[in-house]
């Protein structure tokens, strides 16, 4: 973990309540697709935790809602503002389980650490399929950026607009065939996803959170391995430690 | 050259910084970040006689100026605590630990603080008996000044070490219970705990925490704690934890000249890990800027003249 | 179009937003800012039978999220207040007009309730006992539910005016002192006042405030404000002001999920003496924003379901 | 009184704990000498009330002392940077009054006002004589901007390293030659001047405020006329009201 000042470089939205944030700073802390950073928002008090979406050697980039106050205040972020943010927070996904198939599962905003991870996969010669789900076409990001990258997309929409109209779990023609499962999306979501693969899985999960390293408590989930902080002990879980 | 040491009943301290119960985890955490040993003391998470997993989510709501959290004593025992998290840190820390004991009876008070008897790293038992966010966790105890004497006999006398009592500031009249703990032969006061708060998720329309109402900390509840510990300091001998929104060395001298012997930080560990190694780097700068040699000289001047 | 109208009692106010006591002078003097006409009514700075000088300054300190005052219940007393006060501000303001009547015995009370029986301009009385900042000023009737009861039953026997009263939430349980009014014939509860807090000045070594302590207000309070309105009205069956802290038309929404049925707008006033009317302008666009067309639909709507 | 956005055009230091903040907005509020401005500082709750020391059609300027927080807080402000300022508060000097050889006296920070007034007076064709005290030479400040503006000036300094050694009331030569005196300083050298004045005067007084417009009583002052507010009903006294 360093805490360290950042630069905006970009702050665009991408859909009608979407963001993408693109800083530049020392991101020597980032280690692994999945993790996540903690935001200062100027005027508020706790940090806001967020996914990394992409990371390199010169800056980062995360994907956020307007959901709240924090994030509402996030979208008036100018070029050139500056962030204290915490980096390299949590565990992030296991790429050496990935095996050759592995199958990204994707609901919402959970698109965020799954982009990172398709990044890293493809950089590695393997080929995820991504199967992501959105309420409506309007609120479809990253396909492009994801067929672009080599990936199979598989696309659904509530409502039909895109893609194969329902949820992610009604696309999944789920098969042996997948080495692996990575999952980010909401809880019901993962739910169902874990209820339904042959395979090994990890998943990431989002949680309200006081400090986002280890220190409150006031992430802290069961798991079958007792009581676990997402901030700290996640926020990607196995599908072993899973009970809903 | 300032000298920064202060002493909590036989206890000496380096400095008065002090990371306050349940903002701190067991204290190994923060030494991914830095030598901890620069700390005047910790005080561990709160541990119960049984494990507790604590409230349902969310326990955490945003509110300005600070937060409420309403994490409900989440702790793995207090015998886990003694066999696995007190060594953990005493690997990496030297200082001395104190450790934070809630309780539902006053006979669970006594069984954690006899356990707690045995074990040699833990310097001082800071008694809560002011948890806002459990039914019975301490609170009817933190508001009932016969209750509270009860509690402080009965840990007396299975202890040998120094016995700190947090109080609740959700009180009409805070002497009364340090004049109560004081009497009962407590060898020291901590307060603030946090004030209890709400807030409603106007989308939702109901409150943002699973447990309704939270404690609230941070900058916010600074001026309440600083009241409270200058009354306190006049009602009573023993020395008095000054806690609740210290976030600056400036707030350090405050709460000191108010009538603290020695501070605990809490909410703004959650805001930067850094948060108290930060005040202790600061502390000998900012006792120069205001002219101050002796740190323990300073205590409850403002009381004076 | 959304229909913002409340009402307290017998009083209809065509909306929630009213100035809190001692935060808007008599009124008139914020005519120069603005049409005080949009207001749902104004509070008149507190008065006492006889006039008051207040508190030696300093009177004001600043703190973390609000504002430390001492004034003291500076007041002309309640003859000039109606003779001069409350016709300069009738001159410019046709809504209820809310007296603030403070008092240092039940005799105090009852004789400035009188007087202002005979004066058909006040619509309501607001009885404050739970002034921190004057010894006696109420505050020994605000934390004690006997007393409580006794100036309310006797203020009840002498105006045929709706009576609110003004509680303190330095109280160990304010839902105590709420039952203990609406028995004695309360018709609304006013809460909370101020916190009270104290600043050290760090160069002088002595409180900020010549009064020492002072009440604390501003955002800071608001979390605590919102959880005793939420607990008392779970409590009591008449109609709760909320105020502490409010500073958006988001908060008055919050206050009203809570169990407010109308807000006071304290320290916000003195940040901006356009806080209460750019409230006023933002809550209907808030109201649509969270799907509200009757403000008097949702009080209250934070313990349903 | 109007509540305005001005822009910080300068924010320079003009003494070691001293600084001049120049500002550009609507001064349509502006009224007279000895008004002041209540200055919202970016992350304080209360706003703070500064003295006008000039003001034109296009902006104005306030000198302030390091005294505190909020203060300190002020000598970060950039150029660029934008302020929140309460402007025309209070009542200013009375011009009329001034008769054709004023006296001004003037302590530490009071010389703002007092300088304002000098600058109103010269412009109608009166020349003052000011009498300005300081606790060293370091602290002297405007003196040569009331010279060159024309005014007679006395400047004394505590210790002597500048002008005539001792306080305000050692250097003042007070005869009945003069037709009305102006003070603003700190109380105790107020005090000292009324005492030894032979003509009516003006004083103007400092205090800490809440609001600064009259809605709280924070500022209250006893005075001949009964309790006074500082903000509304000053912050100029005339030697009848005051009682010390």
């Amino acid at each position: 973990m360093r805490q360290d000042v950042f630069t905006i470089i970009d702050n665009r939205r991408v859909s009608p309540d979407t963001y993408v944030l693109t800083l530049s700073g020392n991101t020597s802390g980032f280690r692994s697709p999945g993790q996540f950073v903690n935001v200062s928002v100027p005027g508020f008090f706790l940090r806001r935790p967020f996914s990394v979406m992409t990371w390199d050697s010169e800056g980062f980039q995360i994907m956020y809602k307007n959901a709240g106050h924090g994030t509402d205040a996030m979208t008036g972020l100018k070029q050139g503002d500056s962030l204290d943010v915490l980096t390299g927070l949590g565990n992030g996904f296991d790429l050496d389980r990935s095996g050759k198939q592995p199958l990204l599962i994707a609901g919402g905003s959970g698109v965020s650490p799954i982009y990172c991870l398709a990044e890293r996969l493809t950089g590695n010669g393997i080929i995820p399929t991504v199967v992501m789900g959105f309420a409506s076409s309007e609120n479809v990001v990253m396909e492009e950026e994801l067929r672009a990258m080599g990936c199979r997309v598989v696309l659904t929409t509530e409502d039909g607009s895109s893609g194969i109209r329902g949820l992610v779990t009604d696309a999944l023609a789920i098969s042996e065939e997948y080495t692996f499962v990575y999952c980010c999306g909401p809880l019901p979501m993962m739910k169902a996803v874990s209820e339904k693969i042959f395979t090994d899985g990890q998943f990431s999960f989002e949680a309200r959170m006081g400090c986002g390293f280890g220190a409150c408590m006031g992430c802290s989930m069961m798991t079958a391995r007792g009581t676990k902080r997402v901030c700290k002990d996640g926020p990607v879980f196995g599908l072993e430690d899973l009970v809903w | 050259m300032v000298n920064t040491s202060v002493r909590l009943g036989n206890i000496e301290l380096e400095n008065p910084v002090i990371p306050a119960s349940g903002t701190f985890a067991f204290g190994y955490e923060f030494a991914d970040f830095y030598d901890i040993n620069m700390l005047g003391a910790v005080v561990i998470k709160g541990l119960t006689r049984d494990e507790r997993y604590g409230n349902p989510q969310p326990r955490i709501a945003e509110c300005p100026g600070g937060m409420l959290n309403a994490i409900g004593l989440q702790n793995p025992g207090v015998e886990k605590v003694i066999s696995e998290e007190i060594p953990k840190l005493r690997q990496c820390f030297q200082k001395p630990i104190i450790a934070n004991v809630s309780g539902f009876s006053v006979d669970e008070y006594v069984e954690c603080c006899e356990k707690l008897e045995q074990e040699p790293e833990v310097s001082m038992l800071e008694i809560n008996i002011s948890c806002p966010n459990v039914k019975h966790g301490g609170m009817s105890f933190g508001t009932d000044p016969g209750s509270a004497s009860e509690v402080v006999r009965a840990v007396k006398r299975v202890t040998s070490k120094p016995v700190f009592i947090k109080l609740t500031p959700n009180i009409t009249d805070i002497t009364v219970m340090a004049r109560a703990c004081e009497d009962a032969g407590a060898d020291g006061l901590t307060l603030i705990n946090t004030l209890l708060g709400m807030r409603i998720d106007l989308n939702s329309r109901k409150p943002l925490l699973a447990n309704k109402t939270g404690g609230y900390s941070g900058k916010g509840i600074f001026p309440v704690a600083v009241r409270m510990v200058y009354q306190v300091y006049e009602s009573v001998k023993i020395p008095i934890i000054g806690v609740g929104g210290i976030s600056s060395a400036e707030d350090v001298l405050e709460m000191m000249f108010a009538g603290a012997s020695a501070v605990e930080i809490g909410a703004a560990n959650l805001v930067s890990p850094y948060a108290c190694r930060d005040l202790v780097r600061e502390l000998p700068a900012t006792m120069e800027r205001y002219g101050i040699k002796e740190l323990k000289s300073i205590i409850g001047e403002a009381h004076h003249g």
